[in-house]
């Protein structure tokens, strides 16, 4: 697992598995479209409007995910000195805010037929949208400051506290009432939902995140070789 | 008394200069010269910790200068190639806030005499930004008065000034140095003090 | 010690002069504070009841905002013209500065600030027996934003391209302090045990201030 | 003439670079505008009615403040290091570059802001047929508001007491400005007979704006 | 071509200078010289219509410069005593701002040349801010070279110059004058250059 925090065999073990992700990652996104335009029922309330959701969750996972690997990496970076979390940290940003972004956006389209409104200052709600402040803020952080010690660190803070925000994120459904859906997908165990629905939200899943791994690997790479060029 | 070893400094990966030695005692005062960007600032820098060498110790009395630095701080005028008085008060704030902040205890009359000596004495009441760059300049070197301190560290201290005024400044440096001072100062000028040691980089 | 001490003041001394040749500044805010408080009234019409209720949390966001145009004067200036290297130099830690331009800014901004409060307060029909929680939440708040704007501003030394980072930073960090504040005023019976939050936090920040900032002065004056 | 244009556009073109050294500058005045909006839904509560009350205020606030906060840049920066003279050395006449220096604060402040205006509208739960009145609003007011930005910065140039309240009697000036862009909202039948006066208001600080600053540009270049 | 009748100038009430006059014409070199505060910055500021003299007229081409002021200024560059290059662009985006807006012809291989001459040819990604004084002041006097105007009106242009660049200057001045160009310049310093009038106030 060396790999997870050492450049050099981040970068040999990442060229090795560039091309084949990338077929996967492309596939899996096609057949997942396919499945969540075509296979798929229309539910009897929503109608086709459901098939939002097939972007709208997992894009929603997966910018907490991002943000939560990296707070992971801020920990490791900041606590054990490990410099690679810095590196990751800088990388990820952008996508982490992309997938909010979208989240958003779908939400709001899917909001309008939904609730009647594009957005409600509802707990969920809000708190996305600070996640997206949060991004923005840190992708700023890293364009504003000219000295790279500084800026990392200040990023890795900024990214620690603002951590406090991710289950703030995933329980707000239940600790406030909202209008947003609580969770009925992922209670693994007896997931409410039927299973036509469940395979190209699975596969729609996969696919983000295995695109969001090969933008991320792209962009350390990049980021990696930055780096080396400037000492 | 300040020492500095086998300093070298980088900036933005370009080696500026490399393996300084050079040392500041009392009764000294030493030149410090050089083409534009050859680090003549960035040198002064370092001796007064604000900039940190890429390479190279710096000794205050015997001891690592980090050490002991408000001790050394304590000792020391600096006179940076920029002009520090603060524009929009006038000369007497300037002066009156510069005198209390360096603790200092020489008397009004002595800087009265000092403004006359540099024909400052019409100037008390204007504010700063209304003097013209050569005055701007005498004003900042009156710190060296006024915080009567025996190291002297000055960065270009006659750019700007007239003949008569650098005549002045240089009577001025050789009674510090007969008084037991250190001046170091960079210049581009031709000066014809006392100057013990000349360092070119 | 005793020169220690008479340094602080002269130190006091300085600031006084330099926000007094610039009260222009501080006078812009309040008037931008004021105006934009009428804005309020005139948006919502003179219903006494909506005004009371939404005017702490107006009069937050309005003193939030209003901060963040003092800035300039924290350490810009100083650090442009070469006075914090002299400073320092006169045997003022950089840590000492921070806590030291802090604690004047709270006096030269702030205290001008919370003295139009009351004011404020009448114009928002805010019952007279409020404005004393009123004033505590704002003065502790306030210490609060002075530390906040110290660190935004000591981070805006080093970039100087883009001058509003350091702002949207110390105004997302204030969001809770505002929450706390807001909430504060609603509820009088546990005053006590939120206004020990917002002493918390107050604490955690003037304690992380003088760190912070005083590492970021002195990568600031080391690339300048 | 075509070398005038030509100056022109360059002018633009520095502004630009003086503005926005970047996107990343843009974007952060644009999340400085929603972390604001955030601010005050924080603090006076999420309801609708509220919102929708109070949004056009909200918005008209953080107009002002991002004008007043821009100042700087105004004439501050290229008159304290010289840039000022050698523009106008270079053929732009005191009042040109004023219009021009107006126009760009309205390009480079105030444009990032209406544009984003529609989506401040749906987080403040303004019904979407109101979003064309207020937008027509905005950019009036956005205009007076630069055109008032400028004189009060130039004024801050003479740097003397006596007009040390410049920039205090523009915010005051756009007080008016504010009451009927706001009252505009509420009032969708004299729609245009409102906007009238606006525009007229417009026209009058468009027409004083060059005269009055170019004047001050030339007092303070003058006792500089 | 221009031509300063009895000028005369009071500043905050106090008489600087008195009854100037002083023609500029093409092929001359003029060096103004004085104290600190002689007010040879004013003159300068009054020729170039920047402040108002107490008494006397300035003509240009024999009308009161007021009348064509633009006609004037189109054919001077000005290179002011302080740094006006704006400190938080990088050299290039300076020069290029420069160039746009004196809407000069000269080609970037010439631009290019100088830098090298001036050799500054590895700073211009770096920001202004991040140069040496003496750098800042190279790059001001290039603006010399941009414009590529007849007139040059230079308040103090050698402070903080190191001997080799202001030899480098010398010699532009001269090619200048051959080139039927006129020079106007104040200065502290001794020049050796082909000064064929001295002003000294
Ligand atoms: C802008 C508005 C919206 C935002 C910011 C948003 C945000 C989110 C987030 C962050 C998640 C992931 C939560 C988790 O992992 O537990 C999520 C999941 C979900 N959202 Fe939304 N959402 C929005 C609008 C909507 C709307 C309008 C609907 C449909 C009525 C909807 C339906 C769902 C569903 C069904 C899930 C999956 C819940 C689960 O089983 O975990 N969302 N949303
Ligand atoms: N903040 C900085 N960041 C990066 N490089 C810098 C910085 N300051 C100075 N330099 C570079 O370091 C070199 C030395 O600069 P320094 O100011 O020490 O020169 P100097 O000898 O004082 O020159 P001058 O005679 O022109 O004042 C220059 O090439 C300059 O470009
Ligand atoms: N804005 C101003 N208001 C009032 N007096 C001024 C102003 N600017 C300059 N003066 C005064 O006018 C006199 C001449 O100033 P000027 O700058 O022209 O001198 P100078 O000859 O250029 O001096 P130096 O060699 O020091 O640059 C000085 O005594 C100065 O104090
Ligand atoms: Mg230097
Ligand atoms: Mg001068």
């Amino acid at each position: 697992m060396k790999f997870l925090v050492n450049p050099n065999r981040f970068n040999s073990l990442t060229d090795l598995i560039l091309k084949p992700l990338m077929l996967l990652s492309i596939s899996l996104m096609v057949i997942g479209l396919i499945f969540a335009f075509f296979l798929s029922p229309d539910d009897y309330q929503q109608g086709s409007t459901v098939r939002i959701m097939y972007i709208h969750v997992p894009s929603a996972w997966l910018a907490l995910m991002t943000y939560f690997i990296m707070s992971l990496y801020s920990i490791a970076a900041l606590a054990f000195r490990i410099p690679f979390g810095f590196i990751v940290n800088t990388a990820v940003a952008p996508i982490g805010a992309i997938f909010t972004l979208i989240c958003i956006i779908t939400g709001s389209l899917w909001g309008k037929p939904m609730w009647g409104t594009w957005w409600v200052w509802d707990a969920r709600l809000t708190s996305v949208a600070i996640l997206f402040i949060i991004y923005l803020i840190i992708i700023l952080i890293n364009f504003s400051f000219e000295n790279r010690l500084v800026r990392e660190k200040i990023v890795a803070i900024f990214v620690l506290v603002g951590s406090v925000n991710l289950p703030i994120i995933k329980f707000s459904v239940d600790w406030w009432n909202t209008l947003h859906q609580t969770a009925s997908i992922s209670k693994l165990s007896s997931p409410n939902i039927d299973t036509a629905m469940l395979t190209p939200l699975i596969i729609m899943t996969l696919a983000f995140i295995f695109i969001g791994i090969l933008i991320a690997i792209l962009r350390i790479k990049t980021e990696i070789y930055i780096r080396k060029q400037s000492t | 008394m300040l020492l500095l070893q086998n300093i070298s400094l980088k900036r933005s990966n370009i080696e500026i200069f490399n393996d300084i030695n050079l040392s500041l005692s009392k009764g000294k005062i030493i030149s410090l010269k050089g083409k534009n960007g050859s680090g003549k600032t960035s040198l002064i820098k370092i001796m007064l910790n604000l900039l940190e060498p890429t390479f190279g110790t710096i000794y205050w009395k015997g001891k690592n200068i980090k050490k002991n630095l408000y001790s050394f701080y304590d000792q020391v005028t600096y006179v940076p190639d920029k002009t520090t008085s603060l524009k929009n008060l006038t000369v007497e704030e300037n002066i009156k806030i510069w005198k209390k902040i360096s603790l200092s205890d020489i008397g009004n009359s002595q800087i009265t005499n000092i403004l006359k000596t540099l024909k400052l004495e019409n100037y008390i009441y204007k504010k700063v930004n209304s003097l013209s760059l050569g005055e701007t300049k005498k004003l900042e070197l009156l710190r060296l008065i006024i915080e009567n301190r025996k190291f002297w560290i000055l960065d270009e201290p006659f750019t700007n000034l007239d003949t008569e005024s650098i005549n002045i400044m240089e009577q001025t440096f050789d009674d510090h140095r007969k008084n037991d001072g250190c001046i170091f100062f960079s210049t581009h000028q031709r000066t014809e003090i006392g100057i013990t040691d000349e360092i070119i980089l | 010690m005793i020169n220690f001490l008479k340094k602080l003041i002269y130190f006091f001394y300085r600031e006084y002069k330099l926000y007094l040749s610039g009260f222009h500044s501080v006078l812009t805010m309040i008037t931008f504070f004021f105006v934009a408080i009428f804005t309020f009234i005139f948006s919502i019409g003179p219903k006494d009841e909506i005004l009371s209720l939404l005017g702490v949390g107006i009069m937050w966001t309005l003193f939030l905002l209003s901060s963040t145009l003092s800035l300039r004067k924290y350490y810009q200036e100083d650090f442009e013209n070469g006075n914090l290297v002299l400073l320092h130099l006169r045997g003022f830690s950089y840590e000492l500065i921070c806590i030291l331009k802090t604690i004047s800014h709270f006096i030269f901004v702030q205290i001008p600030f919370l003295i139009f409060l009351p004011i404020a307060c009448i114009l928002l029909s805010i019952s007279i027996d409020k404005v004393y929680y009123i004033i505590i939440s704002f003065f502790l708040g306030s210490i609060i934003l002075s530390c906040l704007g110290s660190i935004s501003s000591s981070m805006n030394l080093l970039n100087n391209r883009n001058y509003l980072i350091g702002s949207v930073i110390v105004i997302v960090f204030s969001i809770p302090v505002i929450i706390f504040s807001v909430g504060l005023i609603g509820q009088y019976d546990n005053f006590n045990s939120l206004i020990n939050i917002l002493f918390g936090i107050l604490l955690i920040t003037f304690a992380i201030n003088p760190w912070a900032s005083g590492a970021c002065l002195k990568l600031a004056i080391e690339n300048n």
